[in-house]
């Protein structure tokens, strides 16, 4: 078996690495670039039932060592995604991860329900947190009830197993994630983005036309690893994290966090090719630090392990 | 196809206020040919600035394998790109997006190009592109004032060059506009790149009377059509859209809403 | 009347910019680079009742544009800073805004009234919402009725404006906010650290001792306008704002979202001279973009204003 | 007084694996005296790194007013720390915090200074200080590897010296420790610079012998005392510290808890 195969429910992959939604659309532009087939997975863009325009422009702003987006859910609907895009992807040898979106939630359950169908969709991905949709998604997002309804709804309804995506702008993100684990999750992904402003200083206003946005990138990854480190000590589902990951070393942070798979976001923006190049370089820093396998580093900050000696001379 | 290169700074000098060519050499220049593509810019190996930053390609040398960009050091990415010393490397992915169609333009023929600010660099490719072809190019470049403008003499070369200063401190005062009216310039086809202010007065006064082929700019993620940040609608209450990023830079007059 | 001159309940500060609490000891350091009479006002560390030691080391570790910090509240005691920290700053012409922390109410209550009655003592600010103490601290600064029972108990027995300190680690602002300002505060301070962790790659254990802790630095600047963005427009009691500031850009950024003043904490440990040095440049940024005064910027991204053409060429 | 100076890059060599010796030009060096001194290093201009890197004097030249660092480059700091040229300027914070004592050595008598790894370079400058007194120095510098070892040379100028290294493929296999044991070495003052586990060993077999001066490490925030970041505690179950930067970095054995 390879350093880095992983499996998780749905989801058989040559290892734990994939692009985070919204961040890879359906996968055609990285196509250019390199063979999907070396990813884990892909989490596909969000789909909601119609086609959506999403937000007016400026929809990203720059921040430190982050972005703000504020796209608004923008795709091209259910029956396109079901009938060009997912069906384009199939060329590839992988599973892949349908973000499942909308307004209310008989669109996640009409969505969930037809994607999970699907041949090559391994699972979906609830997306209950977007911050930058103004009716539903926040709401689901940040109460436990709420949430744990939803996903409950679409269990019922999917043929696939379900994760669901958590919000890091609540106060309490134990009690979202084993709300969710009870209502029937097969599994977490988190971090989504916080919520976040720029203003511009000519005019005072803000840079985002949406007002606020979704902070992403490096400077939120102490957020995420923190959240990921308290709810995989609370849950038994495994959780796929994401939050500033740019490197294998980050990749490494995350599982020992808590993560059973890590998904990367932003960065493919900056470097369109850091998914296979973390892929690549994965065994090597996995060997460096000692393990065998990705699986012997998933939780390694919290559970008992013999620690590593540190002697600096 | 779209690549990524680490390419080599041969040269690099402020021609303008806060403004500088650069140009680099490299493989990647085999794959650039269209005038008005664009290269997106990782300015340092750190995640701070995190997005690249999109640049216009404006002059192509096949023979050397090199290319040049002119652009304004004004923010964190541009300033730190501003920094880069001959010999050093530059990230580069591209060339990106979809240029001016040389194509609509035919020998004979008459094609005016009107830039405005750092709209100005992709229209000096486009101009050598156009000459070489036996067309007629007649420019007309906007600046803010004396110390912006740059490149006057190199688009002189190639055909009829006017210069309208918004102070007046230089050229004709006032936009580009009146300078057009003022010379009651004819064309038959108008290619431009500048301010979104300035297309659309272009395409208020000029759409019916001749193509015209407008390069827009907008806030980008990826740079490559994956992310949805670039986005213009094509018309009112529909969900139809473009991308400037892939569908773009350049659209014709009418295609998206500006 | 200079551009910078600010008032606020409590204090009439000659600029809006002083240095965030736990970044600036209580002042002594800093007074060895500059004349401490500069500055608006002081926000000196928490104070408790007994004096603390705070945490184990290591206490720092530093994230992309960030830091992440767990002192744990270390400080000298109610006592030593009445009889010593605070009338050494007497030496300077400002009025200091105390922080005033504890493991329950009683505790707030006794430093705040103790506290209140120190003559160059012009307002407080209970740090309800420091991420790094395990007993009272965080529970404070969560939940909307105990913030609001500690305000009012804090109220009752101090001498001057009470100021109360938001943690942006929930899931509603606002609500905080709101319930704070019923309750009787003179004015909200925002935001404190958000909670993040760092784990070491070699051991795959939290960096710092204490597991987690506060992000702070220019990471967090997207959150924190967010929050005062929103704030601003739901309270009638003057915010002073904090949260990755380095510059007088920054200051402007933050008094457009609805700061009253603003407020620099990690950025000293980097430019000891950081505050002068803003202070400095203020006016001449605030005339760049068109301000005689700093007041005419406060709330500019949501009143009502003519917007100012850019045109790009 | 402490103070901030961009100070100019006089030389910049690696002189051993990962190893630098950086030396820096300005008059922050007037400032300059107490061998086991640290400054505070910010590296570039932005807020990534955030915080500044604290780095120990290694060598003093008053009359050129320069000074040397020796470093190891091995995070995010000291990696851009490492690519700074000849002429550049790097941002200084210090002298911090207070050094050996060297008026603890009186002429005649013999000083042992131990160093381990990148804990070797302050003692450099405190050798020379107390070899100008009269002081009889023994320096005994562990290191991991044979590639790690530098200065060895330097100090041999001075006086008398041993390394040892943690593989064996240079001086002594083992640690500074063995070293003393096996050479039966007797000195009536110790100063020690490195890793806390060798510290301690020290700590623990020569505290009672004669007086011991150790130099700490600690994660830092601010450097000059107002975070209380680099805290130790100085008895067990007391609110007591001491804080590195400004109390220490050197303590004499037993003043802090290790
Ligand atoms: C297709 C295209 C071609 C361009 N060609 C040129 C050119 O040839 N020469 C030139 O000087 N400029 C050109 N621009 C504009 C250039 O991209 C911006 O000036 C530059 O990104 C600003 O970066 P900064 O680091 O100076 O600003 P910052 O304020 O640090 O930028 C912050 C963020 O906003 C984005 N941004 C800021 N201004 C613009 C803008 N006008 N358009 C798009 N994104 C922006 C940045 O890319 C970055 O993501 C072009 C833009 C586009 C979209
Ligand atoms: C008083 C003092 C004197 C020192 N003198 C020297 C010297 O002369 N030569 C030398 O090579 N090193 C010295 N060090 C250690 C040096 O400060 C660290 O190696 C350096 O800060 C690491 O930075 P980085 O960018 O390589 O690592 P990163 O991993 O990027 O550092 C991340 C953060 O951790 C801090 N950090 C990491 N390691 C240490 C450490 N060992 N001690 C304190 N903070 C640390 C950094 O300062 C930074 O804040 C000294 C430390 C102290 C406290
Ligand atoms: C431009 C952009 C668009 C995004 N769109 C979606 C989306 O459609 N659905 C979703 O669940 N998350 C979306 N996200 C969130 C990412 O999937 C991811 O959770 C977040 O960006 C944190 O990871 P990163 O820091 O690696 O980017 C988007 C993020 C960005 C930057
Ligand atoms: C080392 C450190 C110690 C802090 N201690 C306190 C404290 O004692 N009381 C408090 O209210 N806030 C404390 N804070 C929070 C700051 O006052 C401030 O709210 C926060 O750091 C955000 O501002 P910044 O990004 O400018 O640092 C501390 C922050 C840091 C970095
Ligand atoms: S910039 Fe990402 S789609 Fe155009
Ligand atoms: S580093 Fe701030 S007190 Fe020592």
């Amino acid at each position: 078996m390879s350093m880095l195969e992983t499996r998780l429910p749905g989801l058989e992959m040559k290892n734990p690495i994939m692009p985070a939604s919204g961040c890879f659309g359906f996968g055609r532009e990285y196509a250019s670039f390199y063979d999907l087939s070396v990813l884990g997975s892909i989490m596909v863009k969000a789909t909601t039932p119609e086609p959506r325009f999403g937000n007016a422009t400026p929809r990203v702003a720059e921040t430190s060592a982050g972005m703000l987006n504020a796209i608004g859910l923008q795709n091209p609907g259910l029956k396109k995604v079901m009938e060009e895009e997912l069906p384009f992807l199939e060329t590839y040898k992988l599973p892949i991860i349908a973000n499942v979106a909308g307004g209310g939630a008989e669109d996640y359950v009409q969505v969930a329900k037809e994607l999970s169908t699907v041949k090559n969709v391994g699972a979906l991905e609830l997306n209950i947190s977007c911050p930058n949709v103004k009716h539903g998604g926040i709401a689901f997002g940040v109460d436990p009830v709420v949430a744990a309804d939803l996903t409950k709804k679409v269990k019922e309804v999917s043929e696939v197993p379900v994760y669901v995506k958590l919000s890091p702008n609540v106060s309490n993100i134990v009690e979202m994630a084993k709300a969710i684990e009870q209502a029937g999750a097969d599994g977490l992904t988190m971090i989504n983005t916080l919520m976040g402003m720029r203003l511009d200083l000519k005019t005072g206003t803000p840079v985002l036309a949406n007002k606020t946005g979704g902070l992403s990138g490096p400077a939120i990854k102490p957020v995420a690893i923190r959240m990921i480190y308290e709810v995989s000590q609370q849950v038994n589902i495994p959780i796929i994290g994401m939050g500033g990951v740019t490197n294998a070393e980050d990749v490494l942070e995350f599982l020992y966090a808590g993560a059973s798979a890590v998904a990367v976001g932003t960065a493919n923006f900056v470097d369109p090719f850091v998914c296979p190049t973390i892929i690549e370089e994965l065994p090597e820093v996995l060997q460096r630090y000692g393990y065998d396998h990705v699986s012997e580093c998933i939780g390694r900050s919290w559970k008992k392990h013999e620690s590593v000696a540190g002697y600096r001379a | 196809m779209i690549q990524k290169e680490m390419m080599r700074v041969i040269s690099h000098e402020p021609i303008a206020r806060h403004i500088y060519a650069l140009t680099l050499e490299g493989a990647l220049v085999t794959e650039m040919n269209e005038p008005g593509q664009f290269v997106h810019l990782r300015v340092n190996d750190q995640y701070n600035p995190v997005l690249r930053r999109p640049i216009s390609i404006a002059n192509i040398d096949q023979i050397r394998e090199q290319f040049t960009m002119i652009y304004r050091a004004e923010g964190l990415g541009t300033k730190l790109l501003s920094e880069k010393a001959v010999g050093e490397h530059v990230d580069v992915l591209g060339p990106l997006g979809n240029g001016f169609p040389v194509e609509a333009s035919s020998e004979g023929e008459t094609a005016i190009l009107v830039g405005g600010g750092i709209g100005v660099p992709p229209l000096y490719e486009l101009s050598q592109q156009l000459v070489a072809k036996g067309v007629k190019v007649v420019h007309v470049l906007g600046f803010q004032s004396a110390p912006d403008v740059f490149y006057e003499e190199k688009f002189m070369k190639l055909g009829e060059t006017y210069v309208a200063t918004v102070d007046g401190t230089y050229g004709t005062k006032g936009f580009v506009t009146d300078i057009i009216e003022q010379k009651q310039l004819s064309f038959d086809q108008m290619y431009a790149c500048g301010p979104v202010p300035m297309l659309r007065a272009l395409e208020g006064n000029y759409h019916d009377r001749a193509p015209l082929y407008l390069s827009l700019e907008q806030r980008m993620g990826c740079g490559v059509g994956a992310c949805f940040a670039c986005v213009c609608p094509v018309e009112e209450g529909s969900t139809a859209y473009k991308k400037v990023c892939s569908d773009g830079p350049v659209f014709k007059a009418g295609e998206v809403l500006l």
